[in-house]
């Protein structure tokens, strides 16, 4: 994603550059999910299908605090982070039509993008798996002596997981520097957390384990950057773990084949007054920082890398069949 | 039914291979009929069977080395097979009865497939590769391993026997698959049994010359009233004489077995016959006491001529309650045998030869046999022996006697 | 050496691992050990014992009761650069870590098409025959065996103890050593500079004409007794200790077959599913038409296992069934 | 009958009796039941086959003049062209 157009309106301590910046990458987001939908009906891709739309301020936000040597790992509604994380739509759409041209050379599909120059670490699909992969890759680091953090994006879904319980006790008690990042966007697929959990306040549970916290909302792009960058300095400073509640909401289904009982179009309206694109434009429109011909240019921007990435993706070539048992062991010995 | 299984013949005989079927399934057989012949160690015999029935089912095809104890054929009594067809009949009807129920119109004929079916042949994948490569046909081989499964040791074997049959010229007998191991198999187990004779029995041996010019005289005189085909040779009248010597000494007749001696009422002589190709076999005329000279004659023509042709029947193999020896037509003078286990005696006769002999005080040039009895002392002492011999001497002496019984 | 004879150690089964891990340590940094109570307690069977206080707490690392999360901690840890030996008390407890091993670790390297390999090993206590009942008593490498992507080594002897570590610490990808816990107190002799060993290839450890046996793991030494047995009974069997389950070495076992034509195998594995069905079924894709009998199998009656001695004895794979068996498979052929 | 038809006669029946005989390198003036192992049933045998050929008894009492090839052909010569 490139950056935003830059505009020279600094006001309201907010540096103009930089919220167009936020604001594209989050408009990126969003017309790159919507054309993920439309190749998804038009089956140019297959699988299981989660979109990020209304999340999008805290996939944008939260990896702005981060540098290029802190390691992230996701979830399988990932495309958002690493789009934000800076690995190409072409690459990703290209990981999405199975193309070898992919981040994960088609073998991971929209749920495993992985790419190592970003020290992106998927794309894990089974919830919770990796809040202990994210520890280790804190330990390594404290082992090592690097100032890296690790950055663990997860659900609210995962915190019924064991291993979110193991993986906070862990950290915390090696001290480790992991950034527990909770996108709690009130449903595990269809199940609402008050039907799940015991304890809706994810905070306390979090306390128990003498793990620093907060909540945020998610969808103020500007109030989750803030967040995090607090959360990364307390990790970096080698103070522990850290733990940040976002409060989001999803605006479409789970997954593609989700006719979503569980919750009412009402509610689902209701969140999208708080749309965390709608609500910055308006915040940047109020404050002069933008007008309807930047976000046109922008949206269209945005169009235009997009198509360029179908392209590259349809463009992409298909994995030989011979080389179908590839990947399973390393082909390069040295370690 | 009754199972016709691979008779022991001895006992160091493990296996034989039998060579020919003499009947079919379906043949009827009686007690004492010759329906096999196979091929043990000590070489080819025919066996007979103990049962009277119908060839059920023969089981082990020719050519097929098995153990002793190997069930060869089925052999169904004439009462089963009645019964036995009754039930089947009625089964059968059964079920075409229950099949008409199911499918109103079908023709529900018993099929024999299904023992067709049954006989899929049980191979080892090693067996049927090799098979294929040795172009045998696995059909004909009976299977050594479990449930009769054809192993590739039994292909290998197949492969052999076929490999010599399709060397051995047509007009030669097909007793002899390998002359050399035929001779090995022998040798083993004269070897064993002579091993064994000279480790378990005390040996004692008693001579006697016996004056025979009044027993040739006689025969001569006999032959020459005689057709050449009916003329009896010397060796009918020493059979004749040694069977009624043993009735007079019977404890000489029979088995050292289990610690003591079990005389036999039957005398059936082993008579050592010596093959050409070397080596003794020594076949059993039974109940030589009982048959007339000319019967004798004519026993011991056929068993030789059998024996040389290496078809003796199993019960001549394994019958002889004691043995007779003779070399005499070497020129050897005095044999001294060792006995053939579980037997207790063994007589040898050596050359007839003219020699000065004195008797009553007159020297004369006679006929003489030396006579020798070689005999187990843990059965008898020399006493019985000295009685034996001479009874045999006085048999021979007076030959019409002998001609009588 | 000189031509000078080798100088050997008298040493256990349990110290080859201690040395194994302590040579792993001191020679690269990276190297450390994680685990359920392998600091302070010094392993459950010991294992570990003296190393905390050699390499400290950093390196000699005691975890809480949540296997999956020190597993998936070694996972991010071999990621991240380091060579973790992730400790797993019982094979049955590793089963509390399976998603990790199979979802994440199995995984990484094909799901991220070849840019993430997982370079970890963990070791566990695995098999019966201790009395320790039916959830700490099973010997689940066979189902390990059954996942692409991770190795499963099974040392059998001193050597193989000593010298699988450093080569598995080698290997980009997961590799779990499964030991079997009756073998921990087996004396032997090792040289003195015993070190890696090959982790490729199955060993024949006893030449024979007649039949093949296959094992691996502690079922080895039964073996190699009823092998000593069947030899006075005139049947000489080849035994080939598999080493390594996952990838099989069917080379080896498959020309072994093709020379003896008879197969055994013998796993203390369940029966359905296992180890044994594999390769019995390799044999019949690979050397089918070598066979002279059945490949037959003996493995672990099909129960959770008892407590009992005398149970679970009965429940294991034992010499005198091997003999009973081989002598009935060689026995068919007359 | 010529001597070269008795002779053949003759091989052909000791054929029967020793098989493996090489009778080309059998001297005719050799004792054939030495020479060739024959024992009395065998040459009794021998006699009959000839009989059964020829036509000729044989008494006993002449078996001493059948000891060697060349003898039994002169003997059975003489017979037959008696």
């Amino acid at each position: 994603m490139s950056e935003g157009k830059i505009i020279q309106k600094g006001v309201h301590g907010v540096d103009c550059e930089h919220a167009l910046c936020l604001l594209y990458q989050m408009m990126f987001i969003r017309r790159f999910e919507d054309k993920s939908a439309e190749l998804y009906s038009a089956m140019k891709i297959r699988g299981f299908l989660h979109l990020y739309n209304g999340e999008e301020a805290v996939a944008v936000g939260a990896m702005q605090a981060l540098t290029p040597e802190d390691a992230i790992v996701a979830t399988y509604r990932e495309h958002g982070q690493a789009l934000a994380r800076g690995i190409s739509a072409g690459a990703i759409m290209a990981e999405m039509y199975g193309k070898q041209e992919g981040c994960s050379r088609g073998r991971g599909g929209s749920m495993h993008l992985f790419d190592a120059k970003t020290r992106f670490y998927g794309g894990n699909a089974i919830v919770g798996c990796g809040l202990p992969v994210a520890v280790g890759l804190a330990l390594a680091d404290k082992m090592q002596g690097k100032k890296s953090v690790t950055c663990c994006l997860f659900g609210d879904g995962a915190v019924a997981e064991g291993e979110f319980h193991e993986s906070l006790n862990l950290a915390a008690l090696w001290n480790l520097p992991v950034l527990f990042f909770c996108e709690n966007n009130l449903y595990a697929m269809g199940t609402a957390l008050k039907y799940s959990q015991s304890v809706t306040d994810l905070s306390k549970k979090v306390e128990s384990y003498d793990v620093a916290s907060s909540s945020v909302d998610g969808m103020d792009v500007l109030a989750v950057e803030a967040a995090v960058k607090k959360a990364v300095e307390f990790v970096r400073s080698g103070k522990g773990p850290y733990f940040l509640e976002f409060r989001t909401y999803r605006f479409r289904a789970h997954s593609m084949f989700d006719p979503q009982l569980y919750r009412t179009k009402e509610e689902v309206e209701e969140w999208k007054k708080r749309d965390p694109i709608d609500t910055f434009i308006h915040r940047l429109k109020d404050q002069g920082l933008i007008n309807d011909t930047d976000i046109k240019e922008l949206e269209e921007k945005a169009e235009a890398e997009i198509n360029e990435a179908v392209v590259f993706a349809e463009a992409g070539t298909w994995e030989p069949v011979e080389d179908l048992t590839r990947f399973v062991y390393s082909e390069r010995r040295e370690v | 039914m009754a199972e016709f299984c691979m008779p022991s013949l001895g006992a160091d005989m493990r296996a034989a291979t039998l060579i020919e079927w003499k009947v079919k399934p379906g043949d009827s057989v009686k007690r004492g009929d010759i329906i096999a012949v196979i091929e043990a160690d000590k070489g080819i015999i025919e066996i007979e069977i103990f049962e009277e029935g119908i060839v059920d089912k023969i089981l082990v095809p020719s050519g097929q080395n098995v153990p002793v104890g190997t069930v060869l054929a089925i052999i169904r009594s004439g009462k089963e097979t009645a019964v036995k067809t009754e039930g089947k009949i009625v089964e059968e009807r059964a079920t075409k009865e229950r099949e008409v129920q199911v499918k109103p119109g079908h023709e529900g004929v018993p099929s024999p497939e299904i023992t067709e079916k049954e006989k899929r042949i049980k191979a080892s994948p090693l067996a049927r590769k090799l098979a294929a490569e040795l172009n045998i046909d696995l059909s004909t081989i009976q299977g050594t391993g479990t449930h009769g499964t054809i192993s590739s040791a039994d292909v290998e074997k197949a492969a052999k026997e076929k490999e010599l049959q399709e060397k051995a010229p047509v007009t030669e007998i097909p007793k002899k698959p390998k002359e050399e191991e035929y001779q090995t198999g022998m040798r083993r187990a004269i070897a064993a049994a002579m091993s064994r004779s000279n480790r378990d029995i005390p040996h004692y041996y008693l001579e006697t010359r016996i004056d025979m010019t009044n027993a040739l005289q006689w025969l001569e005189a006999e032959n020459q009233r005689r057709s050449i085909k009916d003329r009896l040779l010397p060796a009918v009248l020493l059979l004749k004489a040694v069977a009624c010597a043993f009735k007079d000494v019977p404890e000489l007749n029979g088995y050292w077995m289990d610690d003591r001696l079990q005389p036999k009422e039957n005398i059936h002589i082993g008579f050592a016959v010596s093959l050409r190709q070397g080596g003794l076999v020594v076949p059993a005329i039974h109940n030589v006491d009982k048959k007339s000279i000319d019967e004798l004659m004519a026993a011991m023509s056929d068993l030789i001529t059998r024996t040389r042709a290496g078809r003796l029947r199993s019960s001549e193999m394994t019958d002889a309650t004691v043995t007779l020896t003779s070399l005499g037509d070497l020129g050897v003078e005095t044999v001294y045998g060792v006995i053939y286990p579980p037997q207790v005696a063994l007589v040898g006769f050596g050359r007839i030869s003219e020699m000065p002999w004195a008797e009553n005080g007159m020297l004369g040039i006679r006929r003489i046999l030396s006579a020798t009895l070689a005999a187990d002392h843990r059965a008898t002492d020399g006493n019985r022996g000295a009685q034996f011999l001479g009874a045999l001497k006085r048999y021979l002496q007076e030959v019409s006697i002998l001609w009588q019984k | 050496m000189n031509g000078e004879p080798q100088e050997v150690l008298k040493t256990t089964y349990r110290e080859a691992v201690r040395e194994a891990i302590r040579d792993a340590m001191r020679r690269d940094e990276r190297v450390f050990l994680m685990g359920e109570d392998v600091g302070r307690y010094g392993g459950c069977f010991a294992v570990s014992k003296g190393l905390l206080e050699e390499f400290g707490p950093e390196r000699i690392r005691d975890t809480p009761l949540s296997e999956s999360t020190f597993v998936g901690a070694g996972i991010g840890a071999a990621l991240g650069g380091m060579r973790p030996i992730v400790e797993i008390m019982t094979v049955n407890f590793s089963l509390l870590a399976a998603d990790q091993i199979l979802n994440t670790a199995a995984t990484y390297l094909h799901m991220s098409g070849g840019l993430f390999n997982v370079p970890l090993v963990i070791r566990m206590a695995t098999g019966g025959g201790k009395q320790l009942a039916a959830q700490h008593s099973h010997s689940l490498e066979g189902w390990f065996a059954h996942i692409p992507g991770i190795k499963v080594l099974t040392p059998a002897t001193l050597e193989d103890a000593r010298g699988m570590l450093w080569t598995a610490l080698e290997d980009p990808d997961p590799v779990l050593i499964f030991e079997n816990s009756t073998l921990y107190n087996m004396e032997g002799e090792l040289p003195v500079d015993a070190g890696a060993v090959d982790i490729n290839h199955a060993r024949v450890c006893r030449q024979g004409n007649d039949i093949t046996i296959i094992t691996y793991g502690a079922s080895l030494f039964k073996v190699l007794d009823a092998a000593d047995i069947l030899e006075k009974n005139g049947i000489c069997a080849e035994v080939i200790d598999l080493r390594t389950l996952r990838p099989l070495d069917d080379a080896t076992y498959l020309s072994s077959v093709a020379k003896t034509h008879r197969a055994l195998i013998v796993d203390e594995g369940w029966r359905s599913g296992s180890i044994s069905a594999e390769i019995s079924a390799r044999i019949m894709e690979g050397a089918f038409y070598e066979l002279d009998c059945p490949v037959e199998r003996i493995c672990s009656a099909e129960v959770p296992m008892p407590y009992a001695k005398h149970l679970e004895q009965a429940a294991l794979p034992q010499t005198e069934t091997i003999v009973t068996t081989v002598k009935r498979m060689v026995g068919t052929n007359g | 009958m010529a001597e070269v038809n008795i002779k053949e006669i003759i091989n052909k029946h000791l054929m029967k009796v020793a098989p493996e005989a090489d009778l080309e390198e059998l001297s005719p003036d050799a004792n054939i039941r030495e020479e060739l192992d024959i024992d009395s049933y065998d040459f009794l045998q021998f006699l009959i086959a000839i009989n059964e050929e020829i036509g000729i008894e044989i008494p006993e009492a002449d078996y001493g003049k059948l000891s060697t090839i060349e003898s039994i052909v002169e003997y059975l010569s003489a017979r037959i062209n008696v």
